[in-house]
C-alpha cells in the first residue's frame, strides 16, 4: 500500500524490540466477540491511484457544474471567481498539513495569517473583534444567539422572517436544547425591521440579516436601537460576505455581534462546504467568544509574534465551563479567505463588489421586462425574489432544459411560506451579459 | 486534540544571545515577513477587475458609508507573503507529528486532486437535485462505508467536525429521550476525567449536566465507580467515552458498560477520534454504541489545513437512527435524492444543525482514500499504526515513564514522573522542536501527571520512528538529569519561546494603525 | 544566466563553530534529508499497481538481465523527502531573485493552472490534427503575439530554450546562405566579448568561426572595431548581438550595425533574452533584426523551474522566413494545419529541430501571460522592469561602482572596483545569501572586472528594493572595508561556502552502495 | 496590473530619486525612428484572470484528449500515469520559482534532487554516468553524435532504419551544419542489426534505438561488438523509457553513449512538450558530455553537499570551446522523473513496465484476431506496428469517429517509407481490457 512506509522486515523487527508475537497481541483488550477476524464484506480492496481516479471522475461527471451555463442559484453559496494563486497558497504543505497552532514557535505561518484574518474581518464587518473562524454561517449565527443568552443572561432570541431558513433551523436546534426560546417571524421578503417590534426586556437578542435569504438589503440601526433600549443585543448576519463592500455593514449598524458565510471569498462551491463562518462582536464582548482568537505578543528575545489566545474561553481548557464545543474550525477556508482579501484590497472588494450589484440589476432589468415577471426585492445587493405566474419548480426545470440553472425555489427554502412562485435568483461578477440574455430568452419561453 | 495548558500559559525566560543580526531581518533562507497592512498599500491590488458601469443602483440607500480600508497586494507580493509565513510552520509534510489524538497522518495528494475536480468543487448546493446526482452518490457510498465500517446501521453525515458530531449524537440521544418522554428528567450524562475537552462542553451546549467519572489504575473506566454512580442516580441520559480512550488503551469493559448504560435506560456516545487504532479490526457497532462521530480528518486523512475544516459523520444505532437530522440521502429507482424537510420518513428528525448538506470537499477526499487503501489497506493502517506506537513505548520505556503498564493502542501515554525537579512537560516539547520535530500533546489526558501523549499514525517509516526516538532519548536524559538549557528551548525555530501570559493580559487581536509619532507624543 | 567563475571555483576557507548540534540533524524547521538511495528500501514503493498476469511475452528475449536496483519511497516519505529539499532551495517566491540576464520574475500560477487543463496537458503530439484543432489555434494565437511585439514577419516555435533558439536562428542564416551559394565561403561570425556564452557556443555549434569584437568605453559595440572587422574580411556570415546589451545597455548603433552587416553580406542575430527591457516600447523589427530567439521562460514568465524547461520561439526577418524550420503552423477554411514535411511551402525549410511542435507546455503559459497583461501591461512591464534597476543604480551607484556611465535598461551592471583588496565579487554575493537573498549574477559579462549583474524585474516593489538595496549597502560597505567576514558567508544558509575544486577534481556524479566494511578494511 | 507592485506613487517617487523626468527618459538610446509610441496594434489590451481563463478553457475544449476514450497514440510519447504528488512536488515553489542551481548553498534543493536523478538515469538505463538532463530525446540523440564524433575524431554517423523520424531529422540537422556525414538506413521494422554492416574506421558512432519507432526490440550488442572493433562508438537510442524496465537496456548491450526520451515517467502528454531528454555514457566519456553535471563534494563544515560540476564543459565557462551550446534543460521535467522514480522504486518500476507489455500483448492478440490484421514488429515492449488491407489515413479517421485514437499512421513519420496501410499502436498501464475490446471491435467495422 502507497501509504504505508513499514516493510514486512521492518514489521517483525519492531514486533521483535517490542517483544510482542505479532500485532494480535495489542488488541488482546477487545471483547473476542468483536474482532472482526478476516475481511470486512461489501468493500473493495485497495485500488491504484489510476482507478480510483477514473472512479472518482465518473461521478464528478454526473453533476452539472456552475461552469456549464448560465448560472443563477445563490440563497446562501454564492459563484465567484477564485484566484488561481489562493489555491496554490492553500496547497502550501505547511498550510495544508499543519495542526491547530498549539506550538506558536513553529506555527507563526499558520497565526499571522489567523491575526491578519481577524483584522479583515473586523475591518470589512465595521466591527471591534473577529474570531479566527467558525464552520460556516449557519453555526456561527447559532453560537451567536447562545451567546447573546450568555451575556445577557436572558433566554429568549427572535429570528427576522428573512433570516436564511437553515440558520434558522440551526439556532433553533442549539437554543432549545440549552432551553432558549425562539421566537421566529413569519417568512417575509422585506420585514427585517419587524424585529423592532419584538424586543422586551427577556429578549437576550434578536437576529437579522441583510442582505437576507430573498436578497433584501436592510438598514437595522432601527432594531438595534429598539434592542439596545431593552439591554438587548443586535446580531446582524450575512451569508454574501462580498456585499460587506457595498452595503452598510453590521458595524454602522450598531450590531453588537456580526456573523455570516465567507464562502464568497477564496472558497469554491464545493456543494455546500467547506466553508467559513465568520464571527465578529463588539470589544466588550470579546471574552464570551466562541472559537479561537489569534493575538499578538512577544518571544523571549523580545520581537513580535502570535499566539492563540484568551484560551479560557475554550473547551480545550475550560472544558463544561468553555463558550462553546468548538475545537475544529474552519482554518484552512480562512487561509483562502484571508489570502484572496488580501489580493483584492479594500479598494478591489469594494469594486468587485460594485460589480456584482450592478450585475444584478442588469439581470432585474432583463427579466423584469419578460411579460409576467415581478421583482419582489425592493433593495438588493446581488440576489433577489421574483414572482411568475407559473410554479417555480415548473420554471427552474424548464430553464434547466435550456440550459439555464434559474436559482432557488422559494418553497425549497421555506416550504410552507406560500411562495409556490417565487425564484430567488443571484448574479455575481462570473455572470456575463449573454448569460443573462440566455436567462431572459429562456424564461420567456417557459412562462 | 492538542495542548491542555491549564494554569501553564507560556511566559518565557529570557535567554542569551541572538545569532548575529541581518541588515535585512531575514537570515539565509529564513524570510523576515511582515503584516499586510505594514507592506500592502491601500490603493493596490492583486486581481483585475472590470471597470463598473457606474449604473443606477437598487440598494436604496443602504450603502456603506466607510471604506474598507485594507491594504491590497499585488499577486507577487501575495504570493511571497504567504509562501515565506508557510516556512514558518511545521507540518506533516515535513516530519513526524505525534500529536496525541490528532492522527496526523500523511494527506495524499490524490484527494485534493479529486476535491478539486469541476463536478466536486464547482456544484451549488442549492442546484436541482437532477443536477447532481453524482454528489449524491457519492455521498451515499462514503456513507455505505462509514457504515460497513463501524457497524451501524445510520449516519448523519452533515456535522461540520469532531465536536459537531458529538453534539448531533447527543442531539439524537435528547431527541430519543423527548419521544420517551424523559428528556425533562433525564440530564446527567456521565464524562470520565480524561475525556477530550469537547466531550463535556458538548455536552452542557445540548442541555446536559456533566457527571465525571473516574479511571481506574489502568488507565480504563473504573467500574466501580460507573456501577456506584448508576446505583446512586436516576436520571441518567447517556455515557460519552472515547475508545480507544484518551490514554491510548482499549475500553476493556466496554461492553459491559454499554450493558449498564441500557440497563439504567441511558445512551452510549462513544468519541471515536481515534478510530484509526481499530478500523478494520473492530466494529464499534459491535459494542453497543449507540452513535459515535468520526473525524474524516483524522482517521481517513482529510487534511488538517492548520485548524480545520474537518468533517464529522455520526453513526447511530437503530435506537438513534429515526432521530437522525436532515438533509440525507436516499436512493430508489430515480435515483438519489436528499431528504431535507422535516416530515414523511424524517418526521421524527431532531431538525437540521447546518446550511446544506455537510463538507463535501471533505467527503471526496475521505472517498478517495478509503477506494485507495480498500478494506484490506484500512485494517492495515490500524495495525500499523497501533504497531508503531508500541514501538515507541517500547523504545522509550526505560527512559521516560509510561503513564500505564501494556500494550498501548494507537498512541503511547508518558508522565513527566523521569524529569528531574524544575523541568516541566513543556521544556521537553520546546526541545523537540529544535530537534526538528513537532511536539506531542502535552498535558493532555487530565488524568496523567505532566501528560505526553505521542501518535505516530501509520505512515511513519521505521526509520523515521528510529530517528525520532533518538532525539526524544536526548531530550529525555536531559530532563531527567535537569538540563537547564531546557528552558530556552527552542532555539533553532522562527521564534523563541512565546509570551502567552502577556497575550492573554492586553489581548492584541487585531492589528491597528500606529499612532502617528506626533499624536503618540502629545 | 548564472555565473562565471572562470578559474574562481569556490574552495571555502575555513570557519569556526558550527550552531551546537542536535541528535536529529535537524534543527527546528530545517530538516535533514539524506539521499533516497540511504532511505528507501528496494522492495518498497509508493504506486500500487495491478499484479500482472504473468502471460506470455513477445519480447523475443530482449529481456533485461540484472534488477533496476533503485530504491522506492512510500507516498509518505516521497513526499517528504521533496518538500524538505526544497525548503533547502531559494525561490523568486520567497524573495528578490536579481540575477543578471535571467529576467527572475513572478511566474502567476493562473499559468500553471492553465497549463494543466486537460485539454493541454492530456493531448498527444501526434494525435490526428482534427483532434487538437485548439492546440494548434493556442499555437497561432500565440504566434501571433510574438510576431506583433517584434515587428517580424515570420517565427519558428519549435525551439525548446533560448541557445535553441539561437541555434534556429543561426541555421536559418546557414540556410540563406547556402541558398545563395555562399555557405561554404563564409564562415565568419561577430560575435562581441560581452555576450552569453551560448552565442560563440551555438555559433560554433553550426559550423561557424567565431570573432570576438571590442566593447568600447559606453559599454556597446565598438564601432571603429566594427567598421575595421568588416573591411578586412570577405566571409562574414553575420553578427549575435545582444539588445539590450549584457552590460543591460541599448545598443545604441543597432540600425548602423544592422546596415553595416548587411551591406557586408551577412544576417544579424539578435539575441532577445533581455526583451523585456523594451517590450511594448521597441521592435526589434525596426532595427534591422534578421532572427531573434525570445526566452518564454524569461520575458513571458514561464517559470525556471530550477534549469528548465524554457521555450525560445525564434523571430524571423523575410529573409529567412523561408528556412524556417518545420513543423509550423498554418491556417485555412478547415481550420489549422501542422507543416510537417519539407515539401511545398516548406521546401526551403532547413530542417527539423526537434520531435513533435515545441514547448507546448510554455506556450499555453506564455499566451496566458500576455492575455492577462495585454498590449498595455506589456509596455508597462517593460517600464516598470527599467525603472527598478534604475533605482537600484541610483540607490547603489555611489557605494558600488557602477561599470558604466549613464542610465541602464533592465539590469545595472557594477564592477568590483570599490571593493577592498582582497574582496572578491564572490564574497559579496555569498554575504547576501545571508542576508535573504540570491546573489546577483557573478563575473559576468566577462568586459567587466568582478562584474555584478543585477536585475531586479517589473515584479518587485519599492519596498522590496529598498530594503534590498539596503541590505546590498551594508554588504558592500563591509568589502569596501575590507571585513574578513566576508570570506565565511554565507553564514546562515543551509550549507556553507561548497568545495567546487574537489566536487570537478574527483568527480562523484552518482550516488554507489557504500562498500561493506569488511570489504573496506581489506 | 495584478503582476505589477509599483504604485504610481512609487514611481514618480523613484523617478524622483533618480533624478530622472519621466521612464522616456531610460529610452534615449533607441533609435527614434525605433520607438513606439502609444499601443502595439493588433494585440488586446489586458484583461482579469476569469476572462483569460475562459479563453484558454475555450481553446482547451477544442482538444480531444487521451483520456476521452480508447487511446493507442505513441510513437515517441506515451499517455503514461501520473501520480497526483509528483505534480504537487514540481509545484513547490521553491523548486518551481527557482534558477539553475549556480549558488549551491541556497540551492541544495534542486542539486540533492539532480544527484538523484542522475542516479536512477545512470541505474536504469545500466550506464555509468548521466547528466542532468537534456531538452529532449531527439536533442539528446543530436547531441550523443556530435559528442561521439568529438570523442572519437571521425566525421561520420550512421542512423538505424528504426530510429524515430524525428530524431534522425535533428541529429542530421546538427551533424551537417557541423560538417558531419550522415548515413541513414531505409526504414525498416526489424533492421537495427543491419548498423553493423555499416560501420568502417571513419565512423564515429552507429545510432541504433531499442524499441525502435515501430515498436522492435533489438539485442543491440552485436552492433556494439562491430562499433568497438572498429574504434567507433554505440549510440543506444529508447523514446519509451519505461521499456528500460522489462527491455535490454543499454548498458548491458555495450552501449557508450544512451539517450532516450524520459516523458514517460512522470511527465504529461502536452501535445509534445516540454519533456527530458536522458543522456548517459560509460565513465570514459564523462568530460565530453553536453549539459549539467550535478557532483557530490563537502562545504566549508565538511558536510556533504552538492554543486555543478565539471563546467568546464559548458559554454558559460568555455564558450566557443563548450561540448554544446546547451544552458537550460528540463531541470522540472527531470524532477517530475525522479520523484515519479522515487515513488516507483526499482521493484515497481519493472512492475509497470511488465504491465505495458503484457497490455500490448492483449492489444496484439486482440487485433490479430481482427481478419485481414497483420502485427508487422517480430518483438516488442508496448507498441507495434501493424497492417491492414486498408490505408492507415482512413482506417484512423474511421476509428476516430468511433471514439478510438487508433494509433499513428507510419507514413505521417515515414513519408517514403512505403507504409500506406501500416498503423503504430500503443498500449500502457492506462489501457483497460475494454479499450482494447473497443478498438478490435471498431477495427472490424471499418476494415
Ligand atoms: C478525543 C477527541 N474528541 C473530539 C475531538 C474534537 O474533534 P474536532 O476537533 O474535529 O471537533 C478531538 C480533536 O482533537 C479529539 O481528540
Ligand atoms: C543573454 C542570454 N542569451 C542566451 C541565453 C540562453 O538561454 P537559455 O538558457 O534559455 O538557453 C541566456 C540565458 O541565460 C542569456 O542570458
Amino acid at each position: 500500500m502507497r501509504y504505508l512506509p513499514l516493510t514486512p522486515e521492518d514489521r517483525s523487527a519492531m514486533l521483535n524490540t517490542i517483544g510482542a508475537a505479532s500485532v494480535d497481541d495489542f488488541y488482546q483488550d477487545v471483547p473476542q466477540s468483536a474482532r472482526l477476524d478476516g475481511q470486512i464484506h461489501g468493500l473493495p480492496d485497495h485500488q491504484g491511484e489510476l482507478a480510483v481516479e477514473r472512479h472518482m471522475a465518473r461521478l464528478a461527471a454526473k453533476n452539472t457544474t456552475a461552469s456549464d451555463g448560465p448560472f443563477f442559484v445563490g440563497a446562501g453559496a454564492y459563484k465567484h471567481h477564485v484566484p488561481a494563486s489562493v489555491d496554490m497558497i492553500i496547497q502550501r504543505s505547511e498550510f495544508l498539513t499543519t495542526y491547530t497552532p498549539y506550538q506558536p514557535e513553529i506555527a507563526q505561518g499558520t497565526l499571522q495569517t489567523l491575526f491578519e484574518f481577524q483584522t479583515q474581518v473586523a475591518e470589512m464587518t465595521a466591527m471591534d473583534v473577529a474570531n479566527a473562524s467558525m464552520y460556516d454561517g449557519s453555526t456561527a449565527c447559532a453560537e451567536a444567539a447562545v451567546m447573546a443568552c450568555r451575556v445577557t443572561r436572558r433566554k429568549k432570541v427572535v429570528l427576522s422572517g428573512g433570516l436564511h431558513p437553515h440558520y434558522a433551523a440551526a439556532t433553533r436546534l442549539l437554543c432549545e436544547a440549552q432551553g432558549i426560546e425562539v421566537i421566529e417571524l413569519p417568512p417575509a421578503i422585506d420585514g427585517e425591521l419587524e424585529l423592532a417590534k419584538h424586543v422586551d426586556d427577556a429578549t437576550a437578542c434578536i437576529i437579522g440579516q441583510s442582505p437576507n435569504v430573498f436578497g433584501t438589503v436592510t438598514d437595522l440601526s432601527p432594531v438595534a436601537d429598539a434592542a439596545h433600549d431593552k439591554k438587548a443585543l443586535l446580531v446582524s448576519v450575512f451569508t454574501e460576505a462580498v456585499s460587506l463592500g457595498l452595503v452598510t455593514p453590521p458595524g454602522e449598524m450598531g450590531a453588537d455581534i456580526a456573523v455570516g458565510e465567507g464562502q464568497s471569498i477564496g472558497n469554491p462551491l464545493t456543494f455546500g462546504g467547506p466553508y467559513v463562518g465568520l464571527f465578529a462582536c463588539t470589544q466588550k464582548l470579546v471574552r464570551q467568544m466562541p472559537g479561537r482568537l489569534c493575538g499578538e505578543t512577544v518571544d523571549a528575545d523580545g520581537e513580535r509574534g502570535f499566539v492563540l489566545t484568551l484560551s479560557t474561553r475554550e473547551q480545550h481548557i475550560r472544558r463544561d465551563k468553555a463558550t462553546s464545543n468548538i475545537c475544529t474550525n474552519s482554518g484552512l477556508c480562512a487561509l483562502a479567505f484571508t489570502s484572496h482579501m488580501t489580493l483584492l484590497g479594500g479598494a478591489g472588494f469594494e469594486q468587485l463588489a460594485q460589480l456584482n450589484h450592478e450585475t444584478a440589476c442588469d439581470l432585474a432589468d432583463a427579466l423584469e421586462a419578460v411579460p409576467g415577471v415581478k421583482i419582489l426585492t425592493p433593495r438588493f445587493f446581488n440576489e433577489f425574489a421574483f414572482e411568475t405566474p407559473v410554479d417555480a419548480e415548473a420554471v427552474l426545470a424548464m430553464l434547466e432544459e435550456r440550459g439555464v440553472l434559474g436559482g432557488v425555489r422559494a418553497s425549497r427554502l421555506v416550504p410552507d411560506g406560500d411562495m409556490g412562485n417565487v425564484i430567488i435568483a443571484a448574479a455575481t461578477e462570473c455572470t456575463t451579459q449573454d448569460d443573462i440574455a440566455a436567462y431572459a430568452a429562456a424564461l420567456k419561453e417557459v412562462i | 486534540m492538542g495542548m491542555q495548558t491549564i494554569g501553564r500559559p507560556t511566559t518565557p525566560v529570557a535567554v542569551a544571545g541572538s545569532n548575529g543580526g541581518t541588515i535585512s531581518g531575514s537570515k539565509g533562507l529564513q524570510q523576515r515577513e511582515d503584516l499586510i497592512f505594514e507592506v500592502g498599500a491601500l490603493d493596490k491590488t492583486g486581481v483585475d477587475l472590470p471597470t463598473p458601469k457606474g449604473r443606477k443602483d437598487r440598494l436604496g440607500g443602504v450603502a456603506r458609508k466607510t471604506d474598507v480600508a485594507l491594504p491590497g497586494l499585488s499577486e507577487p507580493e501575495a504570493v511571497r507573503h504567504y509562501v515565506r509565513l508557510s516556512q514558518k510552520n511545521y507540518a506533516i509534510d515535513l516530519g513526524l507529528f505525534p500529536l496525541g489524538s490528532c492522527t496526523m497522518k500523511h494527506n495524499p495528494r490524490l484527494n485534493e486532486k479529486a476535491a478539486r475536480m469541476a463536478g466536486f468543487a464547482d456544484i451549488h448546493p442549492m442546484q436541482p437535485q437532477r443536477t447532481v446526482q453524482g454528489a449524491l452518490e457519492l455521498i451515499d457510498e462514503l456513507a455505505t462505508w462509514l457504515k460497513t465500517l463501524t457497524g451501524m446501521p445510520a449516519v448523519a453525515m452533515s456535522p461540520k467536525a469532531g465536536a459537531h458530531g458529538e453534539l448531533c449524537g447527543m442531539l439524537a440521544i435528547r431527541q430519543a429521550l423527548i419521544a420517551r418522554g424523559e428528556a425533562a428528567t433525564r440530564k446527567r450524562v456521565l464524562v470520565p476525567a480524561s475525556a477530550h475537552g469537547t466531550n463535556p462542553a458538548t455536552a452542557i451546549q445540548c442541555g446536559f449536566i456533566v457527571d465525571e467519572i473516574k479511571a481506574d489504575a489502568r488507565g480504563r473506566v473504573d467500574m466501580d465507580d460507573l456501577k456506584a454512580k448508576l446505583e446512586t442516580t436516576d436520571d441518567i441520559a447517556g455515557i460519552m467515552l472515547t475508545n480507544p480512550n484518551t490514554c491510548g488503551l482499549f475500553e476493556t469493559d466496554m461492553k459491559d458498560i454499554a450493558d449498564l448504560i441500557h440497563e439504567a435506560g441511558g445512551y452510549f456516545y462513544c468519541d471515536g477520534a481515534n478510530f484509526n487504532a481499530i478500523v478494520g479490526r473492530v466494529r464499534p457497532g459491535d459494542l453497543g454504541v449507540d452513535a459515535m462521530h468520526i473525524n474524516l480528518h483524522k482517521t481517513f486523512s482529510t487534511p488538517h489545513g492548520g485548524g480545520g475544516p474537518g468533517s464529522g459523520p455520526t453513526v447511530l444505532s437503530e435506537a438513534l437512527a429515526p432521530f437522525a437530522p436532515v438533509p440525507y440521502v436516499i436512493k430508489d429507482e430515480d435515483g438519489f435524492h436528499l431528504v431535507e424537510d422535516i416530515e414523511g420518513e424524517a418526521a421524527n428528525a431532531f431538525g437540521r444543525m447546518v446550511a446544506f448538506h455537510g463538507q463535501m470537499g471533505m467527503f471526496v477526499r475521505a472517498l478517495t482514500y478509503m477506494l485507495s487503501h480498500g478494506a484490506d489497506g484500512l485494517k492495515q493502517v490500524a495495525e500499523d499504526a497501533v504497531l508503531n506506537a508500541n514501538y515507541i513505548q517500547a523504545r522509550m520505556k526505560d527512559i521516560m515513564t509510561p503513564a500505564f503498564d501494556g500494550y498501548c493502542m494507537h498512541e503511547a501515554l508518558f508522565s513527566d514522573a523521569f524529569a528531574a525537579e524544575g523541568v516541566e512537560t513543556i521544556d521537553i516539547a520546546k526541545a523537540l522542536i529544535d530537534e526538528g520535530y513537532h511536539p506531542m500533546t502535552m498535558y493532555f489526558p487530565l488524568v496523567v501527571h505532566g501528560a505526553m501523549l505521542v501518535e505516530p499514525t501509520e505512515t511513519e517509516s521505521k526509520q523515521e520512528l528510529d530517528r525520532f526516538c533518538d532525539a526524544l532519548t536526548g531530550v529525555a536524559n536531559k530532563a531527567a538529569a535537569g538540563d537547564p538549557s531546557l528552558k530556552g528551548a527552542p532555539y533553532f525555530a522562527p521564534k523563541k519561546r512565546l509570551d502567552e501570559t502577556q497575550a492573554a493580559r492586553k489581548p492584541i487581536l487585531k492589528w491597528t494603525p500606529p499612532v502617528p509619532e506626533a499624536i503618540a507624543a502629545e
